[in-house]
């Protein structure tokens, strides 16, 4: 997994390249908390369009981001998932508390337009 | 059962070892021609079963993993076996949303999506002894 | 010995499998940041012992063999075994070209594969009881 | 492995892409047979560029074309090897009885060029 993020006002974007599972998701957990904290950030979109493979470790794993934006009043947004990501997101019913976009700008959007 | 193909791998139950399992399986379907979404369903379900081994089975302790993937008549069957802590009480740890670890940000989808992307699943564990998974899936080959 | 990480797997001498093997030691390699060459040398070397064990050792019949991975201390350790005919006459076999089969097109040039892309080997066998070629490779990791 | 066959006069051309191993010699043995007959072919070209692995079952499925090509007063030739490939095949000494060639057209003028 390679993560790549940048900021836009509050929002920290984060590209994620590659897999999720239990063992990159590790990984990405603490790199993730570092940089929120860095920029200070109050919402997080996690750009999903280099993911090929994710299982039920990245649900856990979004919940919890979603656990950490919601204590700063904001919250955790997908963009551009795969059919397969979508599918095992809306199987947990996660999409109630995260929502996708098919593209970033979509994101954005959402998280800029609401207050 | 005989198999025209099978092959088991014991590795250590390491989290870098979660995706030698997928590559593994992956190569190991290769031969009868799946569908790519037949490989990712296998993929998955085989990546839950390795990692609640991991995690909930030995708990980050030391221990071994079992992996088997078998062939025989269309069907892929696999198991995912560990000598671990065991599960008391199957039917709840099969509940979608259920899970004992929450701290970990486990799920609790682990099951739910191995049920829900092969075709047959059976659990059998016992306290302290461990836990294995079989799971089988029979593919289309159009 | 203990392996820092270890994985033993045991497959259907089946010529298909001999891809999954490189598969397999690949994705088993890939934690330890190994050179491209690196992996080609562990590969070609797996791949010449897999396929020994399945021609020679087996001759076409049923049986399984073993692939056994371990790290420890920046160096790769391989094993691959069978339960088949073993070797007679191990320093002959071991002769660059010399081949029993020249018949299935074998050049005798496994072996000599082998020592030449690791770095140690050592071979033993028991006639009608089998056949285990134990090999290492220490990684440049710079 | 997936081969390519083409021919230029009395050269079967084999573009073999992927790993030879003795799994996939198997199919390539029988398919080069095949085809060597059907145009009666003299000499026998591999275009090696798309090879990404070769254990020395490849060594052996030369040394067999070889000997088939010789019955016909032909000669095998190998175009473009990668080094790995390069390496295996000097290793075993059987650049003495066929050739590698950097790309296809110098094989080619080998072949043409000689009786
Ligand atoms: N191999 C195992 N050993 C012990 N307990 C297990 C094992 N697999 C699953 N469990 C139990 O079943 C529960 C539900 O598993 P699962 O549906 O995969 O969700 P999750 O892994 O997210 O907790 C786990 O939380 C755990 O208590
Ligand atoms: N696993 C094995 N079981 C029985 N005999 C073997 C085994 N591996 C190698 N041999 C013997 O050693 C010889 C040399 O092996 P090798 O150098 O790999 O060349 P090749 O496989 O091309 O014959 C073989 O021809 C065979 O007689």
């Amino acid at each position: 997994m390679e993560l790549k993020f940048s900021k836009r006002n509050q929002i920290l974007i984060v590209r994620i390249q590659g897999e999720i599972d239990h063992h990159t998701c590790e990984h990405m957990r603490v790199a993730v908390e570092h940089n929120f904290e860095k920029i200070r950030g109050k919402h997080m979109i996690f750009e999903m369009s280099g993911v090929d493979f994710m299982d039920s470790s990245g649900i856990g794993a979004m919940i919890g981001r979603y656990k950490v934006a919601k204590c700063m009043g904001g919250k955790v947004v997908i963009a551009n998932p795969n059919e397969r990501v979508e599918q095992i997101f809306r199987m947990s019913a996660m999409d109630r508390i995260i929502s996708c976009y098919p593209n970033l700008e979509q994101a954005i959007q959402h998280l800029e337009g609401g207050k | 059962m005989k198999y025209e193909n099978e092959c088991v791998t014991y590795f250590a139950a390491k989290s870098q070892n979660e995706s030698l399992t997928r590559v593994l399986v992956t190569s190991f379907l290769a031969t009868y021609d799946p569908t790519v979404s037949e490989i990712t369903d296998v993929k998955t379900a085989v990546s839950e079963a390795v990692t609640n081994a991991i995690i909930h089975g030995y708990e980050g302790q030391d221990g071994m993993v079992e992996l088997f993937c078998g062939y025989a008549e269309e069907t892929i069957y696999i198991e995912v076996a560990d000598k671990g802590k065991g599960i008391g009480d199957i039917t709840r740890a099969m509940e979608p949303l259920y899970t004992s670890k929450p701290e970990l940000e486990r799920s609790g989808m682990g099951f739910t999506i191995m049920e829900a992307f092969m075709e047959g699943i059976m659990v059998v564990s016992t306290p302290n002894l461990g836990t294995r998974v079989s799971m089988y899936k029979k593919l289309s080959r159009e």
